[in-house]
């Protein structure tokens, strides 16, 4: 979900959307995270000299689907179409929206109208000129009912796109609407490829022709896909001259082929990340917190969650830092509202909530719930304090997480049946029809703070994600400001506030913010965490030539 | 004849080996609660992937829980799980088996088209289906696992009842107007007794392996609840941090299904009436 | 005879039919729809473009209809495109069948190769150390759980012994070697998941050659063959072994679909590009035209497996083959 | 006149059936000189196919035993004798004929291919119109088809021929015939035995001859043994042994003979069974059913001792005393 991309991990584990380590090259160009106080790894080839050559392997847990930003919606296909492919904008390595495609931009007529010019030098892999038109055919893909794209609805609030002039792309909207900035960093599709034929079964979804630093050569089904450098890449050649996509479905095994040497990089889980030293003795190992939290939401229509004490009660009685050793190995840090730490629209004066069992029992005691009948579970005019909690099935650290919960909870006296369920049969039979308690689920998100179909009123309905039934005037109303607030401080001012309003309402415990942990072989020159991730100078990424493993005939 | 096939029982070594350790495993599934002082549930999150030590024979998991006191627990599940559902597949095929075989004509032809059909499904193709779609859970593993393997038994039935039916002392039963009912289970369920048992015992171990990949997926016994599929897809992830994660509940779906396969084979050996 | 055969071939369809309906009605049991994977739980996409996804898949037509309009294409050998790239379900199924069908062929392979004298040396040398050793060797082949086996493999012989290559089916290198060096680098990433399922295979043909020869070792034709003074192994690899194998040549008929579905866990494991990861993927994905693809083509293959086992047997043993002449 | 071609001494088999021992064959000893015919005749069950198996050494390694006793064949022991030099005089010098042709030949292999193989292993090669001569000797009609042929595509006359064919096929010294012909109808019957005296002279095979119908051996045997519960009861010439019996159990088996020519009555037939060979009664195993038992047969076991130019056990003709032992 996070710029436009769902992570949708592979289908065998049902990560499915977000949380869990997130690939590294999800967050190539276009992701976000501050580099964190780790030490940061001695590069072994710091000195040398740049120069071209060698490739970079990197493991993935799924192939990809459609090698066109439109339609993947799975992260394998998303990091392929990035670098395949460019937006008009991109995030840089502080957050800053910046020119991709576009080497600049106006808002005008009080944000309903952007204005693009384009640069003028760009090419498509296949030498056609990149032009205002593409950028025109892309809108009209992204909202023509025939095309399988999950990503219409940003675009639907357009009302017309204009082609002035081939390197100029004007786009109004219907009324000022903030995020479209950032949906603006949709790759484009190149026009002259996709007008012939049908655009969801063209044959360029598997064979791309794309603008950005890396030309597609190869997809071997399930076993990889390789791209080359682009020569006449607009911002210069990238260095490293192939990159190789190797699809190894199992994390466990990824690892072992980390140890031998033969893939170059691959995103750590927690545990891996911490195990001995000797496994990484020819890799770099890098830490910074994802764009994405982990939560136990209530279901507020449930009269045992509606009172506010009771939920700040169960938010007391959680030990968070055993929840992330257990869960993360301590590979993560504790959550206290819906945005990262990295995020402009966090709230810092926003404070954790301490672990606290005696004053949780407190206040449940406030509430009406005690322990009449002394058998060890709270109760209240007969009635014992139980409830069930349920998470997806196939994703470890929420079934981890759940059973830590439910451990925690029974010291306070609330019994808590863990449920672990198919992830279609959970959302459609438990979560759309608010047949829960409490769930625990996450979010990975966008880098704009825009939440709107998170927490307002509105987005109750079957099938919406306000799963829980939030309803709360002052944050509807600072969700709908939010989105057509264009001046940069008060709109974080705005979601300030919302984040302290609802680290109090707590309609969601929120318990983690999960790490990115990534790790690259020691001979690359180059990687560097920034608020953007790792791998957003991807392309300045070189191996020193003494040091080069793969060579190939230019 | 029954002594005769236990004098010949006692001499088939691997028969003898494998209901041993059967009879090892049931009783250490009966006394799991007593054998162990942890509770297999019980998380400790600071003594997480331990190695074996005297306090933890066989180490701890990611949760902290104690290995072995999972493995022992795990073991109730997988006798159950391979019990309850070849118990399942018996009822099923050996019903369908006599009736069909006893009947013959149109029922016979009606059930084993039945059964050509159900066999033409790659089983476990069809079994990943329905626990997908279906909630997973041990119920679920063993009513599929159940409904996906009586054929093979209802084939075999069927066969030794054509057989039998020509025999002389059916003509008997049948001369002496015996109901129907009574001739199936009194005089042909005991006849066909032998490879059914047979098959039933290879079964189990089948129905177990099936069991723990499932669980390995996590499409068959839930966690917490301890099975060793879900014990070694645990494993499997630590592989490189904790061995004995894995190593243990590997040996134990291994010895088991072992056990159950080397008595089945044993059985056939003994109760082959060809041996005579 | 071939009246006999006509007759079978002919109830092939009904019985194609009805396993289709079986497999689709099952899905229908399935909570949510394929379009799940895209819209769930994504903030981007919002009802009307999940609505749009559904329509686009014809997802909201009754099961009947969408029954029916599956049959029709699959009467034209059309099955349909995979919901999760577009691409013709049997061109998907192309592309992995190769890879598959190496494995499973030389695993095969090696599992006759292994099994055949394992069987006779059991067989013949009954209940002695030898018959029991390998009774329990080829067990613990059947009785192991493959994965574990698998990765003790892998870390055993790729990662301490660095012998051979953990995953995959080839190196990234492959498109750069000569034919020779391919050969090569093909066997050596097809040496651990061969060996292994190989291993795990061998339990049933062993034991079947082993039982089987012990019976037609009882025959009287085996005593005549030693009463016209043939030599002990001739006798047994001749006379008896020949008998043996007979119904063994309708077990290939019979494997015919075990050798084209791939086992999703096996191919997980080693990174295998196989049909197995093709059809577990499918179903986790509620992939709907994958899984009736790769379900009808297994099913169709079990038919014809049976009916090659069929011919295969009147083929080969001559007390059927001249049946009638 | 030289050694006897086969001589058999003291000669005991022991069958392990169910974990219990059974003494199928006791102290048995024999002679048959070169180009005569012995008939060893008797219920079955009474030992004398064990007798003939044992003397090639046929039976099974692992349920049998042979406790005692010596074969010589041209003064060689054969159960000292090495696999080797055994599996040369099997079907070499010493041939043998099965009772069911429908199961002595192997259904896989042509008729053919089980002679010229025959001939193979014992140096001759593969010949194919020495084959085909063969088969005339045997008197196969259209010799060509039935080279041709398997098993189960001719009659059951025409296999016993054929495995006549085989029996001959490297010019043995001795045949042993386990009754060739019970399988067969009553006209074949007597064309196979026509054929197998035809055989005997152009060939000056020496034939051991089992059979339980005294009748087929009155004719065309030089010497009879009778054998009863694993010993032999009774031993001569074959017409002084139909003219007079001697031990009761042989007169009741020519008396259970049909007569040529008055076959229309009852004939009689002997009370009770042939005894358990793993609980044979003590005394003389035959006392249950003689109908001339006294006091001593209960209690003392008669030996096999000369009477009147032949041998016979029985205490009608020696005092137990003497037999004691």
């Amino acid at each position: 979900m996070s710029d436009g991309k769902q992570t949708l991990g592979s289908t065998l584990r049902r990560i499915v959307f977000c949380s869990t380590p997130v690939a590294l090259s999800s967050l190539l160009f276009l992701s976000a995270c501050r580099s964190d106080s780790i030490p940061q790894p001695a590069a072994s080839a710091t000195d040398a000299a740049p120069a071209t050559g060698d490739a970079y392997v990197e493991a993935s847990i799924a192939d990809a689907s459609y090698l066109n930003p439109l339609l993947a919606s799975d992260s394998a296909s998303g990091n392929i179409c990035s670098l395949v492919y460019n937006g008009l904008v991109k995030y840089d390595k502080d957050l800053r929206l910046v020119g991709d495609l576009a080497e600049s931009w106006e808002v005008r007529s009080g944000g309903t109208e952007i204005l693009f010019h384009l640069r003028p030098d760009v090419r498509w892999h296949d030498g056609a000129p990149f032009t205002a038109d593409d950028v025109r055919f892309t809108y009209q893909r992204l909202t023509d009912p025939a095309v399988k794209t999950p990503y219409g609805v940003d675009f639907e609030l357009i009302r017309r796109v204009d082609v002035p002039d081939p390197h100029t792309v004007r786009v109004v909207y219907k009324e000022p609407f903030v995020p479209a900035l950032e949906s603006w960093g949709m790759g484009i599709v190149p026009k002259h490829i996709f007008s012939a034929g049908d655009f969801n079964t063209h044959p360029a979804n598997r064979r791309p022709i794309g603008t950005g630093p890396y030309k597609f050569l190869e997809w071997k089904t399930d076993e990889k896909i390789v791209l080359t450098a682009n020569p006449d890449y607009f911002e210069g050649r990238p260095r490293l001259d192939r990159y190789i996509f190797r699809i190894i479905p199992d994390s466990s095994v990824q690892f072992l082929e980390l140890r031998q040497q033969s893939i170059d990089s691959m995103a750590l889980t927690p545990d891996q990340f911490k195990a001995y030293p000797e496994f990484f003795r020819h890799y770099n190992k890098y830490r910074y917190p994802a764009f994405a939290y982990t939560y136990l939401g209530f279901n507020l229509e449930n009269p045992l969650f509606r009172d506010r004490r009771v939920r700040r009660a169960v938010a007391l009685a959680l030990d968070r830092s055993e929840i992330i050793d257990g869960v993360l190995l301590g590979v993560g840090r504790p959550a206290t509202g819906p945005f990262p730490p990295t995020s402009w629209a966090f709230n810092p004066d926003v404070a954790d909530i301490p672990f606290d069992p005696v004053k949780a029992k407190a206040l449940l005691a406030t509430a009406g719930w005690t322990d009449t009948d002394g058998d060890g579970w709270l109760d209240r005019g007969g009635q014992k304090f139980e409830f069930t909690l349920m998470t997806n099935q196939g994703n470890k650290p929420r079934e981890l997480c759940a059973l830590i919960l439910q451990n925690h909870l029974a010291k306070i006296g609330i019994r808590v049946q863990v449920r672990i369920l198919e992830w279609s049969s959970f959302l459609h039979n438990y979560v759309d029809k608010k047949r829960f308690d409490a769930v625990i689920l996450a979010w990975s998100l966008s880098r704009d703070p825009d939440q709107y179909s998170i927490w307002h009123s509105s987005q109750r309905k079957e099938g919406q994600y306000n799963f829980v039934g939030y309803a709360n005037r002052e944050v509807d109303m600072l969700l709908e400001r939010g989105r057509r607030e264009f001046d940069f401080e008060k709109r974080r001012a705005l979601y300030h506030r919302m984040h302290a309003i609802l680290a109090e309402d707590l309609p969601y415990i929120f318990l983690y913010y999960p790490d990115s942990l990534p790790t690259i072989h020691t001979r690359f020159v180059g990687p560097e965490v920034a608020a953007a991730g790792i791998g957003w100078n991807f392309r300045e990424w070189f191996v020193p030539k003494s040091l080069q493993k793969y060579r190939y005939a230019s | 004849m029954w002594s005769l096939t236990l004098q010949r029982f006692r001499k088939n070594k691997l028969a003898l080996a494998g209901s041993a350790i059967l009879a090892l495993l049931v009783l250490l599934a009966l006394l799991a609660p007593v054998l162990v002082a942890m509770d297999p549930l019980q998380q400790d999150v600071v003594q997480r992937l331990r190695p074996p030590s005297w306090s933890h024979w066989m180490g701890t998991d990611d949760l902290g829980r104690d290995v072995f006191s999972r493995v022992l627990f795990g073991t109730r599940i997988s006798l159950v799980v391979g019990i309850v559902a070849v118990g399942l597949a018996l009822l099923i095929g050996t019903s369908a088996g006599l009736v069909a075989g006893f009947y013959g004509g149109w029922v016979d032809t009606l059930f084993m088209r039945l059964i050509d059909v159900l066999l033409c499904f790659p089983a476990i193709f069809l079994i990943l289906m329905v626990i997908a779609f279906l909630e997973p859970n041990i119920l679920n593993v063993v009513v599929i696992i159940g409904l996906t393997s009586w054929m093979g038994l209802a084939r075999l039935v069927r066969g030794e009842c054509l057989s039998l039916r020509e025999r002389d002392f059916m003509s008997a039963a049948r001369a002496l107007h015996l109901s129907t009912p009574r001739l199936l289970f009194v005089h042909l369920l005991p006849n066909v007794a032998s490879p059914v048992l047979v098959a039933a015992t290879l079964g189990v171990g089948g129905a177990i392996l099936t069991e723990s990949a499932l669980s390995f997926l996590g499409l068959g016994v839930q966690p917490p609840t301890a099975s060793w599929g879900n014990i070694l897809a645990v494993g499997k992830d630590y592989i490189h941090i904790a061995w004995w994660l894995s190593l243990f509940p590997g040996l134990a779906i291994l010895v088991t299904v072992l056990a159950f396969n080397l008595l089945g084979e044993g059985l056939r050996d003994v109760l082959d009436p060809r041996m005579d | 005879m071939p009246a006999y055969f006509a007759k079978r071939l002919l109830f092939l369809v009904p019985l194609l039919v009805g396993i289709t309906l079986v497999t689709f009605g099952v899905m229908q049991l399935a909570p949510g729809k394929p379009t799940d994977m895209v819209t769930d739980m994504n903030v981007k996409a919002s009802a009307e473009a999940k609505e749009r996804l559904i329509k686009l898949y014809g997802l909201d037509k009754p099961w009947h209809v969408q029954y029916w309009d599956w049959l029709k294409r699959f009467a034209r050998l059309d099955f349909g495109r995979s919901f999760r790239d577009d691409r013709p379900v049997l061109r998907k199924i192309g592309e992995r069948l190769p890879a598959t069908l190496l494995l499973n062929v030389s695993s095969l392979l090696l599992i006759f190769l292994i099994a055949l004298p394992i069987g006779i040396l059991s067989a013949v040398k009954q209940d002695s150390l030898w018959d029991k050793s390998l009774t329990v060797f080829v067990f613990i082949g059947f009785s192991v759980p493959t994965i574990w086996l698998a990765l003790l493999a892998m870390i055993t012989f790729g990662l301490k012994l660095g012998w051979l290559p953990i995953s995959g089916l080839r190196s990234l290198t492959y498109d750069e070697m000569s034919l020779g060096a391919q050969c090569l680098d093909l066997a050596r990433h097809l040496a651990l998941p061969v060996l292994v399922s190989a291993f795990t295979g061998l339990a049933g043909l062993s034991r079947y050659v082993r039982n089987g020869l012990l019976e037609v070792i009882r025959q009287d034709y085996i005593r005549t063959a030693r009463a016209k003074g043939l030599p002990e192994n001739r006798v047994i690899l001749k006379h008896a072994l020949r008998n043996t194998l007979i119904p063994v040549v309708t077990l290939v008929g019979l494997l015919l679909p075990d050798l084209i579905g791939g086992s999703f866990i096996f191919e997980t494991i080693f990174a295998y590009p196989g049909m197995g990861r093709l059809g577990f993927d499918a179903i986790m994905a509620r992939d709907y035209p994958v899984i009736m693809g790769v379900g009808t083509i297994a099913a169709l293959l079990t038919l014809v497996g049976n009916f090659l086992a069929d011919v295969a047997y009147a083929y080969v043993d001559p007390r059927i083959r001249y049946q009638g002449k | 006149m030289a050694d006897p071609l086969l001589k058999i001494e003291n000669l005991s088999v022991d069958y392990r059936r169910h974990g219990k021992r059974v003494h199928a064959v006791r102290d048995v000893s024999l002679e048959l000189n070169e180009g005569e015919t012995l008939g060893v005749v008797g219920e079955s069950g009474c030992g004398k196919s064990t007798l003939a198996m044992a003397v090639l050494r046929l039976l099974p390694d692992r349920d049998s035993r042979i406790p005692g006793g010596k074969i010589f064949f041209r003064s060689q022991d054969l159960l000292a004798l090495d696999a080797e030099p055994l599996r040369r005089i099997r079907g070499g010098q010493i041939a043998v004929i099965f009772q069911d042709p429908f199961s002595a030949l192997n259904p896989v292999l042509t008729v053919g291919d089980q002679l010229e193989e025959s001939m193979e292993v014992h140096g001759g090669g593969r010949d194919r119109a020495k084959t085909l001569s063969l088969l005339e000797r045997v008197r196969l009609p259209d010799p060509e088809r039935i080279y041709r042929a398997y098993p189960h595509q001719i009659s059951g006359g025409q296999r016993q021929r054929a495995c006549l064919a085989l029996a001959i096929a490297n010019r043995p010294a001795l045949l042993i015939a386990d009754e060739p012909t019970t399988a067969l109808d009553v006209t074949l019957q007597k064309e196979i035995l026509d054929l197998l005296d035809g055989l005997r002279r152009d060939l000056k095979m020496a034939i051991l001859f089992i059979t339980h119908n005294m009748g087929l051996v009155s004719q065309r045997t030089d010497r009879l043994a009778v054998m009863y519960a694993g010993e032999i009861v009774e031993r001569g010439k074959t017409a002084d042994v139909m003219s007079a019996p001697l031990h009761p159990y042989t007169a009741a088996l020519l008396r259970s003979l049909p007569r040529l020519h008055k076959s229309a009555g009852k004939l009689p037939i002997i009370p009770g069974q042939p005894p358990d060979l793993s609980a044979v009664p003590g005394g003389c195993p035959f006392h249950p059913r003689c109908p001339r038992v006294f006091d001593p047969c209960a209690e003392h076991i008669p030996a096999l001792l000369p009477h009147e130019g032949r041998s016979v056990s029985c205490h009608l003709y020696h005092s137990p005393v003497a037999a004691g032992r």
